[in-house]
């Protein structure tokens, strides 16, 4: 039981992680319909940015800011070279183009920061919990516990951004309608810039997380893959679903791996998280939260 | 002046129906199928066969089978390299295990285990659709990977894990040069390629393009969707497993299910939509330029530094190539989203009133 | 226009009721369609005419009711067997396949009556091509008839919207169906547009005594080629009978004909 | 199709264009510099690039020079195919090739038998092409993996005071889940088998990016000792996660794929103390110093980042340039010094490979690597490895002396393998004692 629930609480702060990556293409499919596949490349690019800036002496708290700066220039390019001029092409052109977009990112991220390894220090272990290993057992990192808090501040934030702010309020509009958007006064590109950046933001947290646990180095860009059976779980447009669908993703992968794992030769996290997500989906083709579809002609 | 089609007049049906109406057309593809089956083996030399030809028809033909899928029926999937795992492993075995069997014999009857891996793979396709479709088609690529390096029997139990591909031998003919190799799938390639056209130019076709097009008016005309799809998630699969198998045997010799990456099945997309969703020629003209720019880059860099002495730190001119290589994706896209395929269309039609545009 | 020779009842639809989730779209709809006639629907928006339509050819399946189509009674219809059994239809927001040219669009209406199989298509020559040539001859004709010589080989695409909605009406009679179900097939249309569609849903029930089941705002056009009409209101019927009597029917008048339209 | 031809004929012309020099010697590098691996891509090739250019700055071999071209794979075996074939036949013909990574290695072993060119596959690749009868032109210089899986056994038993003391032990194989991953099972299997030890194992799906599962499974296990056999951000992510799991990383040996400083250094404090096999002495030689002096103070080092020279990756580069160079030097031995070698001679040189201490100290690299002596039956030459640890800022030795598995139970594994391999491509192995 201890050790199950070992499991399950490691698989839940792994899960926090996926869900982290997962949320930047939530808010970028949610108000612009396209499937941005660069998300990955996008973390890679910002936690490389930011340790790249911080190796050449700055402090790590004047990096992120910089990185973020960085960030919403590459929004802003991306919007106005890429994004624009194919407004209302078909998803699959949009979905190609961010692949496009991929490969540039990547190109440019190493041939800015050169190929090799970093290390990134956030000044949190990422050793046990003393406390929880000592009374119960159980080997709780603190690291995992601070990124889900930052994880959960984040989605707060967002849900507050979204809710609140009058920008917020308009993505959610473009997100409903394009139509019913442009109709009130906003400008689409505007908007498209605006979540380009929030999903370049949230790339430079998971990244800056995920690379402080692995490492800075291209395989950061790999962890998109972890973030698409939680898409298919929790819905491309659903926030609290990414939420959601990652801790489903997490905590299952791994109970998966640990209990029937060793029944199969092992090894089977890298495909389960999508059998899973597909024998859902097939029970439930709206996903987690979303509306039941009707079709109509 | 050239490209006129003014003066041909078709007077049955079975004329109209052809695959190349108009004459000129006709004319350049016998032109382009007497270079490819005389000249080119005649004069090339065995790098242009085994590092440039071989791999653009090869791949040429995994496009194929995934514009099927995509392209015509609208099912966009990511597993195309674990499609054509399966051919590679399955000819494999065919021949390691009945002794004696015929080269086409194996590849065909791969291809069918490579078609009814898709169809188990294409049930989901009935109720799930667009993006979430294509997400969930990476259970195929992950879990036949998977499968390829867990199972030992598919590898005869290779302590390396890998497969060895046997000779191609038809009739007594070894096809061991890289000449005859090119030949033997060229003919592969062309002939799978003209029973494509037949298809989807057919009643088989109308109906992927149907179910692609408006599912629920194709529902109520009569085609079953089931059918339909799972039709073509078999032949597109059928088409990427003789891919596959050509793939390991006329091309690599040795492969790793590892080989069969989702890297590889991005690479087949990018083809399919770079050259032309929904187009035979398109698959070809992607497979063209996917395969050859990097190579064209790569070359182009390395005479800027040795001709022109641009001299680039080490490393950089890779990322370089990468970067321009995604920047060449984006233009192409935004100059006609609808790939190479069109471009060549629109160049047609403008060729057919030139020079007076009126 | 002339009473026309009306058969036997060939659908009868009794207590049809249904509802997505809370949302109810039909309630207790009862009326029959007989052999050879023009039936028109009508109603406000919304009042759930072409869910009608969908549960006639399966679309839809109700919660509650009967179906009686040619004697044989059941619970719902399915889309295919619907085709099969020759029942045809054109939709209210066209419902083309955009990437087709118009041939293929009307070759599609003739699937059912192909035999051939995907082996045989990818031959081709052969068996393939004969039928292939048999059915393109079949769709000439249906070309010819609506007048769509010089647009053969376009994509639907890029056609104005009279001609989509033609083409679509030349993919329905192309499976040469016995009930023809058209959801407006005259929306959005001028005056002459209107009269062209006429003359065609006329000379089809003329020519191939095709019963026709026709939801149409235009008052006027219903009310002159319909041999009787069912008009419903909030997914309830409110009236039901020749053109003449709905005309005077006061719930009628008072629900919809009241209404300046 | 026309744009297709078009864009064939540039290449063939672009390709073509540069004369071919019959003058000097050709080594083309599949090498690569982006994507996962490019950190041990450019350290190795990098290396190996800084050893070619000492050599030529000292005179080349007898006079004569080596030249070398690059070519960007991405580690993609698609595109290591086209570079082989690329370079292959420019500057007079490529005299060897090594690409350094199993999937161009696997696609172009046939091709390699049929140009007759050899290649050197260094520590990774098919176990079994140790055997010079049915793989003549391959070459798994120094130890393959199965060699290095039964030093790992050898070294862990020594530890505990003697192989026999392992038995009732429990030992983890921690896996890249894939075929390099696979390849030591039969090592183990047999070792666990004799020495009585309990052989656990456990995949991790590739990239490995995240290991919570496998660990917590550690965890429940206790094992004694945990083999990492990892590629890439598996490596530091295993470190990482073995100490957030409380796992001391003491009792972790890594496979050389995972003892490079790119392997620890992002793992930062959780990697102090991990220990991985590797075939080279960490330290400083008077090689190294000679490569900084001649090669870097004339401005042509290839390594970016100089800090990097000597890490891991580089003198692995420098070893294979060591090797590749005293093959060719063997060759014209026999076939004439001063002459420009085929690739068939230089096979000759790979197979009859003698670098001892002597010529070792020569070169001042003593210790660097051990002594390489192959015969036309062992392709690989030596099947010696070190264990070095990682002590927070740099790798040290902590084995004195080269450590060596049962290299008879090994040999008869490959012979087994290449035999097998043989029969499915019906090779008739060459006979060695009729070779010279």
């Amino acid at each position: 039981m201890q050790f199950f629930l070992e499991v399950l609480l490691g698989g839940l702060l792994t899960g926090i992680m996926y869900s982290m990556v997962a949320l930047g293409f939530v808010l970028i499919y949610k108000a612009s319909g396209v499937f941005n596949f660069a998300q990955g490349a996008m973390v890679f690019f910002a936690a490389l940015t930011a340790v790249g800036l911080h190796d050449l002496g700055l402090s790590l708290w004047l990096a992120i800011p910089l990185t973020m700066l960085v960030m919403i220039v590459l929004a802003m390019a991306i919007e106005k070279i890429v994004l624009r001029p194919l407004v209302n092409q078909p998803e699959i052109t949009l979905f190609m183009v961010t692949i496009g977009l991929t490969f540039f990112i990547e190109g440019l991220a190493q041939a800015i920061w050169g190929a090799s390894v970093r290390k990134l220090e956030m000044g949190i272990d990422d050793v046990p919990l003393e406390y929880l290993l000592d009374t119960l057992g159980i080997a709780i990192s603190q690291f995992d516990l601070v990124a889900a808090g930052i994880a959960f501040v984040l989605v707060a934030g967002l849900a507050m951004f979204f809710s609140k702010t009058k920008v917020g309020r308009a993505l959610r509009a473009v997100a409903d309608d394009h139509q019913a958007a442009l109709s009130i006064g906003i400008p689409l590109q505007q908007i498209w810039v605006i979540v380009w950046g929030v999903a370049g933001f949230v790339a430079l947290v998971a990244g800056l997380l995920w690379g402080a646990r692995n490492g800075v180095q291209f395989a950061l860009t790999f962890v998109a893959l972890k973030a698409l059976p939680v898409l298919i779980l929790g819905g491309f447009t659903s926030v609290p679903g990414a939420i959601v669908g990652g801790l489903i993703i997490g905590a299952s992968e791994k109970i998966a791996e640990v209990y029937l794992g060793p029944y199969v030769g092992g090894g089977i996290e890298g495909w389960f998280p999508y059998v899973l997500a597909l024998l859902f989906l097939l029970a439930r083709p709206e996903g987690l939260f979303g509306e039941k579809i009707i079709r109509r002609i | 002046m050239f490209y006129r089609e003014a003066g041909q007049f078709k007077a049955t049906y079975a004329e109209d129906n052809q695959i190349f109406p108009i004459r000129q057309d006709r004319i350049g593809i016998t032109l382009i199928l007497l270079l490819a089956f005389l000249v080119i083996p005649l004069s090339a030399s065995p790098y242009i066969f085994s590092a440039i030809l071989i791999p653009f028809l090869i791949f040429s033909l995994a496009a194929l089978g995934l514009n099927i899928l995509t392209g015509y029926a609208g099912q966009l999937s990511l597993g195309t390299a674990a499609f054509m795992a399966v051919g590679a492993f399955a000819s494999y075995n065919f021949m390691l295990r009945l002794e004696g069997i015929p080269v086409l014999l194996a590849f065909a009857l791969s291809g069918c285990c490579a078609a009814a891996v898709g169809i188990v793979f294409g049930l989901p396709s009935l109720r799930i659709r667009g993006f979430y479709l294509a997400a969930s088609t990476l259970a195929t690529q992950f879990f036949i990977v998977w499968c390829l390096t867990k199972i030992g029997w598919f590898t005869n139990y290779s302590s390396s894990g890998v497969i060895t591909a046997q000779q191609i031998v038809i009739f007594g003919y070894a096809f061991d040069t890289p000449a005859a190799k090119y030949l033997f799938v060229l003919s592969v390639v062309s002939i799978m390629a003209l029973l494509a056209k037949n298809m989807v130019r057919s009643n088989t076709g109308r109906s992927w393009m149907a179910i692609r097009d408006m599912d629920m008016a194709a529902e109520v005309i009569g085609f079953r969707p089931m059918r339909t799809k799972l039709l073509a998630f078999a032949v597109s699969s059928f088409y990427c497993g003789v891919a596959g198998a050509l793939y390991a045997y006329a091309y690599l010799g040795t492969v790793e299910p590892e080989g069969f990456s989702l890297e590889m099945s991005f690479r087949i997309l990018f083809m399919v939509i770079i050259g032309g969703i929904g187009s035979i020629l398109g698959s070809f003209l992607g497979s063209a330029f996917i395969v050859l720019l990097p190579t064209l880059l790569n070359v182009l860099f390395h005479f800027l530094e040795t001709e022109l002495h641009v001299e680039l730190p080490s490393g950089i001119s890779s990322s370089v190539e990468l970067m321009v290589f995604g920047a060449l994706i984006i233009f192409f896209l935004i100059v006609e989203p609808h790939g190479l395929a069109r471009l060549w269309q629109i160049g047609k039609e403008k060729l057919r009133l030139w020079p007076f545009p009126h | 226009m002339a009473q026309r020779q009306s058969g036997d009842v060939i659908l009868d639809l009794q207590k049809i009721s249904l509802h997505f989730g809370g949302v109810k779209a039909l309630t207790d709809i009862s009326f029959d369609v007989r052999e050879h006639e023009i039936r028109a629907i009508i109603g406000p928006n919304g009042a759930g005419k072409s869910s009608m339509l969908n549960v006639i050819n399966g679309v839809y399946h109700p919660q509650e009711g009967t179906i009686v189509f040619r004697g044989k009674p059941r619970h719902e219809m399915d889309t295919y067997q619907a085709a099969k059994a020759g029942i045809a239809r054109t939709f209210q927001n066209i419902a083309l396949f955009k990437g087709m040219s118009v041939l293929d669009n009307i070759m599609t209406g003739r699937n059912l009556k192909i035999r051939s199989n995907f082996l045989l298509d990818a031959i081709y020559w052969g068996p393939a091509q004969r039928e292939e040539i048999e059915h393109r001859r079949k769709v000439e004709e249906i070309i010819d008839f609506l007048e769509i010589q010089h647009i053969r080989k376009t994509p639907v695409g890029r056609l104005p919207y009279g001609f989509q909605k033609r083409v679509e009406l030349g993919r329905a009679l192309a499976a040469e169906p016995s009930i023809l179900l058209l959801d407006e097939p005259m929306a959005g249309m001028n005056v002459e547009e209107k009269q062209d569609m006429c003359r065609f849903i006329l000379d089809v029930n003329d020519q191939f005594g095709t019963t026709i089941v026709l939801i149409e705002h235009d008052m006027g056009v219903v009310m002159d080629i319909s041999d009787r009409v069912v008009v419903l209101d909030y997914g309830k019927k409110i009236g039901d009978g020749t053109p003449d009597e709905i005309r005077n029917n006061q719930d009628v008048i008072n629900a919809y004909l009241g209404v300046a339209h | 199709m026309k744009v297709a031809l078009k864009t064939l004929l540039t290449v063939a012309v672009l390709t073509a264009g540069s004369a071919a020099l019959a003058e000097d010697q050709f080594i083309p590098l599949p090498s690569y510099r982006v994507g996962p691996y490019a950190a041990g891509g450019s350290g190795f090739f990098g290396g190996a690039v800084d050893y070619m250019s000492l050599v030529n700055a000292n005179g080349g071999i007898n006079g004569v020079k080596l030249i070398w071209e690059e070519c960007e794979t991405e580690y993609n075996a698609s595109r290591g195919v086209e570079c082989y074939e690329r370079l292959k036949s420019k500057n007079g013909g490529a005299s060897m090739v090594e690409p350094l990574s199993t999937g161009i290695a696997y696609g172009i072993l046939d091709r390699v038998a049929q140009d007759k060119i050899p290649m050197t596959t260094l520590g990774y690749g098919r176990s079994d092409a140790a055997d010079g009868r049915v793989f003549p032109y391959v070459f798994p210089l120094i130890t393959s993996y199965w060699d290095q899986a039964a030093g790992m056994i050898k070294y862990l038993g020594e530890k505990e005071g003697g192989l026999a003391k392992l038995k009732g032990k429990k030992i983890v194989h921690l896996y890249h889940d894939s075929a390099f991953g696979k390849e030591p099972f039969p090592v183990f299997e047999a070792y666990a088998k004799e020495l009585g030890f309990e052989l656990i194992k456990l995949a991790v799906p590739h990239p490995g990016n995240e290991q919570q599962s496998q660990w917590l499974q550690i965890r429940q296990a206790k094992p004694d000792y945990v083999i990492l056999w990892g590629w890439g951000v598996m490596n530091p992510t295993a470190l990482k996660t073995a100490q957030r799991n409380g796992y001391p990383t003491s009792k972790i040996l890594g496979v050389w794929w995972s003892g490079s400083e790119e392997d620890v250094i992002p793992a930062g404090d959780a990697a102090k103390g991990y220990s991985s096999m590797t075939f080279n002495t960490p330290g400083n030689y008077p090689l190294l110093d000679e490569i900084k002096k001649k090669v870097y103070g004339a401005g042509k080092g290839n390594m970016e980042d100089k800090s990097r020279i000597g890490s891991t990756y580089h003198m692995r580069g420098v070893t294979a340039g060591i090797l590749w160079v005293e093959a060719i030097r063997k060759a014209q031995e026999k076939f004439g010094k001063g002459k420009v070698m085929t690739g068939e001679q230089v096979r000759w040189g790979f197979e009859n490979l003698n670098v001892d201490e002597a010529k070792l100290k020569a070169l001042g690299a003593l210790g660097m690597l051990p002594p390489v002596k192959t015969t036309c039956l062992d392709h690989e030459g030596s099947g010696a490895v070190k264990v070095q640890q990682w002590d927070g800022s740099k790798w040290k030795s902590i084995t004195p002396n080269w450590v060596v598995g049962d290299r008879a139970m090994i040999r008869k594994m490959v012979e087994e393998g290449a035999a097998k391999y043989a029969t499915e491509k019906k090779i008739t192995p060459r006979d060695c004692s009729k070779e010279g």
